[in-house]
């Protein structure tokens, strides 16, 4: 026989067997999926921040497909990211404001004054167990950078003991907010400019004792903007993030030097 | 009454240089009050108290201070009389911050019942002798403070057969649970006598270690008075042998199991200063306002046991031990394997305050970050038979699954396996750090299920 | 007896990944935790066993008759490919799990040169048909043996501290060297 | 009243007190415990001996400290564990070996087996031992080649070779054993370390004083140790009852080749191995077996080390298989 026939026949046969014995094993094992949800997983940027509240991106997508879920959950991607989805799921969403992470602790060493040494795991939340890091501020960041380590893209550092947040580069994923001990870490829009760079319940002669640039409670900045836009929260003065607020008299006129202006916006790109 | 020895030996455990030799002789002394008290309302487990006071107001021995919060919670009066200058947050001796009464004492000790309650307690219902308790406001004073009407409230469908009654102290250098068995033995031995009639068919168990033989005596001959089923365990000494898992296995040799509580195994432990304060509460109607400690250490001049008040701030308990002797470098509320170091000289006797520390500068760090060189010696030692060295490295590398895994959840945080470390590392920091990332991680997978089942 | 040896070389001193360097590809991707290694072992011990027992069946039975053994490799993929596909259509049917933590590394199988290597191997060493499966299963267990092991070293490795450099699979392979150096103990054990 | 500033005042998590042993105490303990080996060593071997210490003991060190600078880590060599491997790596080359080979099996073992990992605690097989595998494969001869041991002052030494490399080639050439083994081999040469062989392995007593001195001050405890020893022998036994002529009586097995230098030293390196005791048990028991099954079935004549380290690369599993039961967590009867 020719030994092309014979290969054809035999390499052709086998195929053959083998194709209808997968095509008979996947009629009895099939498994039904969703494409669509293939498809939503990959318009999503793959981050796996966890943001959307769902356990990563293949999960939300599943979520947006399949029960509904709204589509403008996705932080890192942003604007862009709930324009392609909407327009791909034929639906309407508005994409919320761009959040920025910021650390609301303004107490570095050169400003915070420290009582004991700590020995111990250089981790924040190993630390709290013991009651800090060895500042004597009970409120402020300790600077073991759990919140820098837990970032996935590196956009808290730590400088002289006191975590900062690179706006720049934050993804707004939310996993630093858990991860402080002390609540400092909140996710504000990008718009706002004005911060109370303080977290102390303490009241001002003990704030005094501890941090040069604690809030000590006086007030002054609720009357001077007539409590729109900082209110009290007992010995705190706090900034009321879901009102516009853009007075530079309260950075200038607080005695604590512990109202900042820190702009959230990304730099613009070129067009 | 006769003296047996516990019949049952747990794994693990450590022995420790005891240290108990400079208090353990001498009688407790009672401090002159203190100019200022500072009592914290969040001494015991559960929800913090309701202050019932406001700065200004004037307050009587035993007053009632701050309401219970709750059903887990508990009741606080002011230790002595005087006046309220501050009610608000302030750092205590557990290292976190909680609502603060401080009272100004006027040194008159006027006392606001001065009559013990009418009536024959033993003719009550135990409903009402719990009731009693929690208006005592009397709390685990062994040192979790879990809040004691709340344990001798088991839910319906629990009995309790086994009533022990913790004298171990097996925590070097403190021997205020000690002097309290040798000065008020009568005094315990009515409380254990409130306890039954509360728990009325369940056996009495009072574990003392066998290093306080006089201990042993005194209450063998106290508890003469007793009926019903009541026994003297002594107990091999050991650390940690008063905690209350490994105290249930020594005396029935049940295994309270993971996640439980010892009414699963149908007992219940109250510790001797407890027992006592029940005692004082049901029969004489008194609160709870002060309690026996052990101020001691290597740094401190005259190291003493002390009837305090509660609130009583750590700076004039050293005063009254004669101040230091040296430099100080930790100051411990607490023993030395479950105390907690204080930052400040701020902290103040709470209810479950059994000893205060004071501690020389150490040569070297306690603690480093050298690797884990998997010795197995923490292996040895824990008591709870688990695997610190892989859990503390699963700590270090956030692993939490692992930690999980390797059943980090029922730690007991000892500290067995911090002492034996020849790497010098944090164990127990680690151990904690690991519980808390594993219970949060089990909170995200709780609500995840939640989310995908709904 | 025979057998046995025939098993035990395989198992330890012929190991396929430690001694042959022949699979390396998923020794590698799928050692990073337990039950994914344990169910990628009983996968390779599945296919390997059942497509030594075909390809001899093939070998022997269809190539040979027709003259056709330089057909061997084309046809031997063709047979394991269609092996893989089955396992794989089972595992996701049955342990949705295991094949999503398996992922790509399953489907590899079939390109897998150790699963290719045995069926050869069978084959040059002329083994009759209970043989051939005997090593096959032997080979397969070797490589799920080598797999379990690693990955309970990759474990501990995870919770090492290596220069960043050598983090990750410069590491694992380093680590796989020093293994396949343990097993050369083993060499002479069986003369096979 | 005087009180230290609380600045000074150190807070750490409980405990606050803990033990005064350490890692270095117990390295040097080690080191201690091998001096009577090192000494035996010297006396049989003399300048060979104490070139290949000095050797491996200096390049370990110096590689450890190299690295760990490169790595730009803290803690270099102070904990003593780069000078245990150097020695024990020594101890287990063969008398004549060149000096550069002795380097390069220090360089191996702290670099490759030791720091690529992280330095101590994080290696998963002995150092010492990889180093010298690592020059058995690489260098057969070299490695194999013994030198009759003659005592002080030392003579000019005659090459010969091992009791059980002896026993191997003998029996694999005459399917006999070699006539006059036990006479040329007797017990007490066995003992007193009057055998060829690697430097630190021949003399029994010495490193048995060493491993009395490691379990008296609980640096070792007798699991892995006792648990392979009793393997061995019961495997021996066996053999030896099932036929004499082919198989070492059990004392043999024991006091030749590295045998005691592997059990008491290598075996219960701490990193290296279970930290239960359940699971140190099985890794005796794993090490005896595959140490009787090399020599007797196997290609080399000696299986300790390979025993070893194969045992190592089992450890992290059976750490996690063997494991005590937790308190509390027992399928356990409630009280009646």
């Amino acid at each position: 026989m020719d030994p092309v026939l014979t290969q054809t026949i035999i390499i052709g046969l086998t195929g053959l067997i083998c194709g209808a014995i997968l095509a008979i094993a996947a009629h009895f094992l099939a498994v039904q999926e969703n494409p669509r949800i293939e498809k939503v997983t990959g318009l999503l940027p793959g981050l796996n921040c966890g943001a959307c509240g769902f356990a990563g991106c293949a999960d939300y997508a599943k979520a947006i497909v399949t029960q509904a879920a709204p589509v403008n959950l996705c932080q890192p991607g942003g604007v862009e990211t709930v324009a392609i989805l909407a327009a791909e799921l034929g639906v309407q969403a508005v994409a919320a404001e761009r959040l920025v992470a910021i650390v609301l602790c303004n107490g570095d060493d050169s400003r915070a004054a420290r009582s004991v040494v700590y020995n111990g795991i250089a981790d924040c939340l190993a630390a709290e167990f013991v009651g800090g890091s060895g500042k004597a501020c009970r409120y402020g960041c300790m600077g073991l950078g759990t919140c820098a380590r837990i970032c996935p893209v590196s956009a808290i550092r730590i400088e002289q003991g006191l975590a900062i947040v690179d706006p720049a580069i934050c993804i707004a994923c939310g996993k630093c907010v858990p991860a402080c001990p002390r609540t400092l870490i909140k996710l504000i829009p990008e718009s706002r400019s004005i911060h109370v760079l303080c977290h102390s319940q303490d009241r001002g002669p003990d704030v005094k004792k501890v941090c040069s640039v604690g809030c000590i409670a006086c007030t002054l900045c609720v009357k001077i903007c007539n409590g729109q836009g900082i209110t009290m929260n007992g010995q705190l003065a706090e900034v009321d993030y879901s009102v516009p607020l853009d007075n530079d008299e309260v950075i200038e006129k607080c005695p604590a030097h512990t109202i900042h202006r820190r702009t959230g916006r990304k730099p613009e790109k070129p067009a | 009454m006769n003296i047996i020895s516990s019949l049952f030996s747990g794994s693990g455990g450590i022995h420790p240089n005891d240290s108990k030799k400079g208090t353990a002789t001498q009688a407790t002394v009672t401090p002159p009050i203190p100019p200022l008290l500072a009592v914290s309302l969040s001494q015991h487990l559960g929800a913090p108290s309701k202050p019932l006071v406001k700065k200004g107001d004037a307050v009587l021995k035993g007053q009632s201070i701050a309401d219970s919060n709750g059903f887990v919670s508990s009741r606080v009066h002011a230790p002595t009389s005087g006046k309220v200058v501050f009610v608000g947050p302030r750092m205590t001796a557990s290292g976190k911050v909680a609502t603060v009464v401080e009272i100004e004492t006027d040194g008159l000790d006027q006392p606001f019942i001065s009559e013990p309650p009418a009536g024959d307690w033993t003719t009550l219902p135990p409903r009402e002798l719990i009731e009693r308790i929690h208006q005592a406001g009397i709390i685990g004073m062994g040192g979790a403070g879990f809040p004691t009407h709340v344990k001798l409230s088991p839910p319906p469908g629990k009995t309790i057969q086994t009533l022990i009654v913790n004298g171990a102290e097996c925590e070097p250098f403190l021997t205020a649970d000690h002097r309290l068995m040798l000065e008020q033995a009568e005094s315990i031995i009515a409380g254990i006598g409130v306890l039954q009639h509360i728990f009325k068919d369940a056996q009495v168990r009072i574990a003392i270690e066998d290093n306080k033989p006089d201990a042993l005596a005194a209450l063998a001959r106290a508890a003469d008075k007793l009926t019903g089923d009541v026994q003297i365990v002594r107990l091999r000494t050991a650390y940690p042998q008063g905690a209350e898992k490994q105290l249930i296995y020594s005396i029935t040799g049940y295994e309270v199991p993971s996640g439980g509580l010892p009414m699963d195994v149908q007992a219940l432990v109250e510790n001797v200063a407890t027992a006592q304060a029940i005692g004082e509460a049901v029969i004489r109607g008194l609160p709870l306002i002060e309690r026996l400690l052990t101020v001691t250490g290597p740094a401190l001049a005259q190291p003493r046991n002390i009837r305090a008040l509660i609130g009583t701030p750590f700076s004039d308990l050293i005063a009254f031990c004669g101040g230091p002797r040296g430099p100080i470098g930790r100051l411990i509320c607490g023993g030395p394997l479950m105390g907690i170091a204080q930052s400040s000289l701020a902290g103040a006797v709470t209810k479950t305050t059994s000893g205060l520390l004071v501690l020389p500068p150490e040569r070297e760090a306690l603690f480093s970050s050298m690797p884990c060189i998997s010795c197995g010696r923490c292996v040895k030692a824990c008591p709870m038979r688990l695997l610190p060295s892989t859990l503390s490295e699963a700590s270090e590398t956030e692993q939490d699954a692992i930690a999980e895994e390797f059943n980090v959840l029922d730690c007991i945080e000892c500290g067995c396996c911090a002492y034996v470390c020849p790497a010098h590392r944090p164990m127990v920091q680690h151990m904690r750090r690991a519980k808390v990332r594993v219970q949060s991680l089990r909170k995200q997978r709780d609500a995840q299920k939640k989310k995908q089942t709904s | 007896m025979e057998y046995i040896l025939l098993i035990v070389g395989a198992v330890l001193v012929n190991n396929f990944v430690l001694t042959r360097f022949l699979g390396i590809c998923p020794f590698l991707g799928v050692s990073k935790d337990l039950p994914t290694a344990v169910g990628m072992g009983g996968a390779v011990i599945f296919v390997i066993t059942c497509a030594s027992a075909v390809t001899w069946v093939f070998q022997y039975w269809i190539l040979v008759p027709l003259h056709a053994d330089y057909l061997q490799t084309i046809a031997f993929i063709l047979v394991i490919a269609t092996f893989v596909q089955f396992v794989e259509l089972v595992l996701k049917k049955s342990s949705p799990g295991l094949h999503r933590s398996l992922g790509i590394y399953l489907p590899l199988i079939t390109t897998n040169c150790a699963v290719l290597g045995v069926a050869v191997l069978n084959i040059k060493k002329e083994l009759p048909f209970l043989k051939s499966c005997a090593f096959g299963f032997g080979a397969a267990a070797g490589f799920a043996l080598a797999l379990i092991i690693f990955t309970g070293m990759r474990e501990k490795i995870s919770r090492a501290n290596p220069p960043v450099a050598f983090q990750g699979t410069a590491l694992a392979l380093v680590t796989a060297g020093l293994l396949s150096l343990a097993f050369m103990g083993f060499s002479g054990l069986v003369k096979f | 009243m005087n009180i230290t500033p609380a600045s000074e005042w150190l807070i750490n998590s409980s405990p606050h007190v803990r033990t005064d042993d350490s890692v270095s105490r117990i390295m040097g303990r080690v080191l201690i415990a091998l001096v009577p080996a090192l000494g035996a060593a010297i006396w049989f071997f003399g300048w060979n001996a104490l070139r290949l210490t000095l050797a491996c003991t200096i390049t370990c060190v110096v590689a450890e400290w190299a690295s760990r600078s490169l790595m730009k880590r803290d803690r270099g060599i102070n904990d003593l564990s780069a000078v245990v491997t150097g020695l024990l790596l020594a101890l287990n080359l063969p008398p004549q070996l060149p000096t550069w080979m002795a380097i390069l099996g220090s360089l191996v073992a702290i670099v490759i087996a030791k720091q690529l990992y992280g330095g101590i605690g994080y290696n998963l097989f002995n150092p010492a031992l990889i180093g010298r595998t690592f020059l058995l494969v690489s260098f057969p001869v070299a490695m194999t080649t013994w030198l009759a041991p003659s005592v002080f002052p030392w003579a000019d030494a005659i090459t010969t070779a091992t009791p059980l490399g002896i026993w191997k080639t003998t029996l694999n050439a005459t399917q006999q054993a070699p006539p006059d083994f036990f006479k040329q081999f007797p017990l007490s040469d066995l003992l007193t370390g009057h055998r060829p062989g690697c430097i630190g392995e021949t003399c029994s007593l010495a490193l048995l004083i060493g491993a009395a001195y490691l379990l008296a001050t609980r640096c070792i405890t007798w699991h892995i140790p006792f648990s392979m020893l009793f393997t061995v022998a019961l495997g021996a036994t066996i053999l030896y009852k099932m036929d004499p002529t082919q198989n070492l009586p059990p004392h043999y097995h024991l006091l030749t080749g590295g045998f005691l230098l592997g059990a008491f030293f290598m075996a219960t390196d701490m990193v290296t191995t279970p930290v239960t005791r359940g699971g140190m048990v099985v890794f005796g028991i794993g090490c005896g077996i595959i140490t009787l099954v090399i020599r007797k079935w196997g290609g080399y004549p000696e299986g300790v080390s390979f025993s070893i380290l194969i045992m190592n690369s089992l450890t992290p599993l059976i750490n996690r298989l063997v494991r005590p039961r937790v308190f509390g967590h027992a399928p356990q009867s409630k009280p009646a």
